[in-house]
């Protein structure tokens, strides 16, 4: 029954030539191995018999592809390859198979349902479509084999990193709540809450002593503001004044009251008192 | 205004710079947004622009997710000699797989095991992943809730493919089944699972 | 033999598909390896294609590493629409410092320290000072003199506030305040207020 095997050709495995008559009882070790590798598993070892063979799926000798499957196994089992697992798994199934096949069967069985190779076939049909599939894919034209994507520099996305970055108000006010909230968490004794337009009053008074140097007193109110205006004004004053970022002169008592930003010598002597312990 | 020439200018720049392949929408939305231009015409320009590489040595394609500019396929051989460590080599498990997926998709790991006949390996589902070929898509509803992968628009794009129809092994019905499980799962809710991956796939494709 | 098309085919493919510039040398030991060519004829295929290129989106451009194929610099500002994702995205960080200068300026770095409980970068302030919406109004008169950060017209405009009480987070807060000033300015006046200050911070833009 081998012996008619030996003319036939061993064909390719994936395009691959297959080593000398594998169906002989004895094949060197390294040249299963080498075989092995080029099967996916044991549905493709399955198919390649059955093709090998010229066999038809739908038509599967189950007893004959059995007893042929069985040779590699026990090659795979003698050699203790780690592949056999699943190698194992099919045989048993074939094995199973057969037994079944062997045992008396009724007349009415000859549908597909009852065939016990039935769900066998299918599965090999499957999986012939699969390895297809992937022989197809393989002859595909592949990126870096068949093409290359081809792409030019640029320096635009240097152009872009430079765009600044949108921020929303709500992003903004999200952040601010989180502030407001760690403020309270942490110490809402000790940082006094001042009216955000005095803050804001603060920084105005004192980015115009940047620019001006020193100013009158008056200067610093607009009438046209409104009472409360005035208000905000003397409320920034004084909160500078109290933190020392500004300095009040005045030459004489009821002179004009001048506006300037503190220096250094304005506030060290103070600074050192406070700290300084009696 | 713009010229006909500005015009092409600007989406060859797009394309060639582009990290993946460029869709006339992403043109009109990005590199073309001050100008106000139809689909049409921007097919035109591309048309015009295919025409123009025609004799050199990249040509302009359209593939899955857009177009883009590649090597002509006659200088692969000289030009795998320029990069000769780029070249791929995909294993017959690893190009098994990913057929199955394509082919089955969404699919598990059991089912990808189960048509194969032998364990999956989890490097070859962490490359398969890392090439951006296959995602997860959702999860089955089965006890263990097992991932389901899907192939995407990358994996299309690396293969010149538009569709996995393209490959006529794939392109076939399943054999017909007799598990009971699969007659839980009617062919046409198998149908609507695919156009929302699908589906997804666009939402990403946007979003990335 | 090559003809003078094949040579520029493939020197332009070689050279779009590198990651890097390419030099005449990399072209003769890599893509043109099968064909004894010399120095000057690929001098002379590049210059023909620079000639080819010079009408396009792209150009071929000699830097100091080699050639490449580069967008025209004009494009730039078009192209940049094509990467909206690459707009930089600000950190938390970076809008708690901007929001707790709003509200707590002037203030020190120290003092934003102190209420985040974390040390404030370098580059976060540097950031915020490069975008036009801080600036340092003054110094504070304590060892070391730490600067003083305020809010700048430029971010009020960015967030089309008139005054930083216009914040909403802000607003929510203000039944809390029980401030002299609130007593005394009823909403219609604060107001007016709101509206002078504005006019005097452009009167501020412009000097400065």
């Amino acid at each position: 029954m081998i012996d008619t095997q030996h003319s036939l050709p061993l064909g390719f495995v994936r395009g691959e030539p297959i080593f000398d008559q594998p169906e002989d009882l004895y094949i060197p070790p390294e040249a299963l191995e080498l075989m092995l590798d080029l099967f996916c598993g044991p549905m493709d070892l399955l198919l390649y018999l059955i093709r090998r063979q010229k066999m038809d799926i739908l038509d599967l000798p189950i007893l004959k592809i059995t007893e042929q499957y069985m040779v590699y196994v026990d090659m795979m089992r003698e050699l203790k390859l780690e592949l056999a697992a699943d190698y194992l798994l099919m045989a048993a199934m074939l094995a199973e198979i057969k037994s079944r096949m062997l045992l008396p069967q009724k007349h009415d069985d000859d549908d597909d349902e009852g065939d016990p190779r039935a769900e066998l076939v299918r599965r090999l049909q499957e999986y012939e479509i699969v390895r297809a599939g992937a022989q197809q894919l393989d002859e595909q034209p592949q990126q870096e084999r068949d093409y290359f994507v081809a792409q030019a520099y640029t320096d635009a996305r240097d152009f872009a990193g430079q765009t600044p970055a949108e921020v929303s108000l709500e992003e903004l006010g999200l952040a601010l709540a989180k502030v407001m909230q760690l403020v309270e968490v942490q110490a809402h004794h000790q940082i006094k809450r001042e009216h955000l337009s005095t803050r804001e009053r603060m920084s105005i008074i004192l980015s115009r002593l940047d620019d001006q140097g020193s100013l009158e007193f008056q200067q610093l109110f607009s009438p046209e503001e409104g009472r409360s205006g005035v208000v905000v004004s003397f409320l920034a004053l004084l909160e500078l004044n109290k933190e020392g970022l500004i300095v009040l002169t005045q030459a004489e008592n009821f002179s004009q009251l001048y506006v300037r930003k503190a220096t250094r010598v304005d506030a060290s002597p103070w600074q050192q008192d406070e700290s300084r312990d009696f | 205004m713009i010229s006909e020439q500005q015009l092409k200018q600007l989406i060859e720049a797009a394309v060639f710079t582009a990290e993946q392949p460029v869709t006339v929408d992403q043109l009109l939305s990005g590199v073309l947004a001050n100008f106000s231009l139809n689909r049409p015409r921007v097919r035109q320009a591309l048309e015009a622009l295919q025409n123009d590489y025609r004799d050199r040595g990249i040509e302009l394609v359209e593939v899955a997710s857009g177009y883009r500019f590649q090597t002509r396929a006659e200088l692969a051989p000289a030009l795998v000699h320029m990069w000769p460590e780029r070249a791929p080599r995909y294993s017959a498990a690893l190009l098994e797989t990913l057929a199955l997926i394509a082919w089955r998709q969404p699919v598990t790991r059991g089912e990808i095991e189960a048509v194969r006949g032998v364990s999956v390996s989890t490097q070859i589902m962490k490359t398969l992943q890392e090439r951006g070929w296959v995602k997860i898509v959702g999860h089955k509803e089965v006890p263990g809730r097992p991932a389901l992968y899907a192939t995407t628009k990358a994996f299309l794009d690396y293969f010149s493919l538009t569709s996995i129809s393209d490959l006529p092994a794939l392109a076939q019905e399943r054999p017909e089944l007799i598990d009971v499980d699969e007659a839980a799962a009617p062919q046409s809710g198998q149908a609507e699972l695919l156009t929302d991956t699908r589906e997804r796939d666009a939402e990403e494709e946007t979003k990335a």
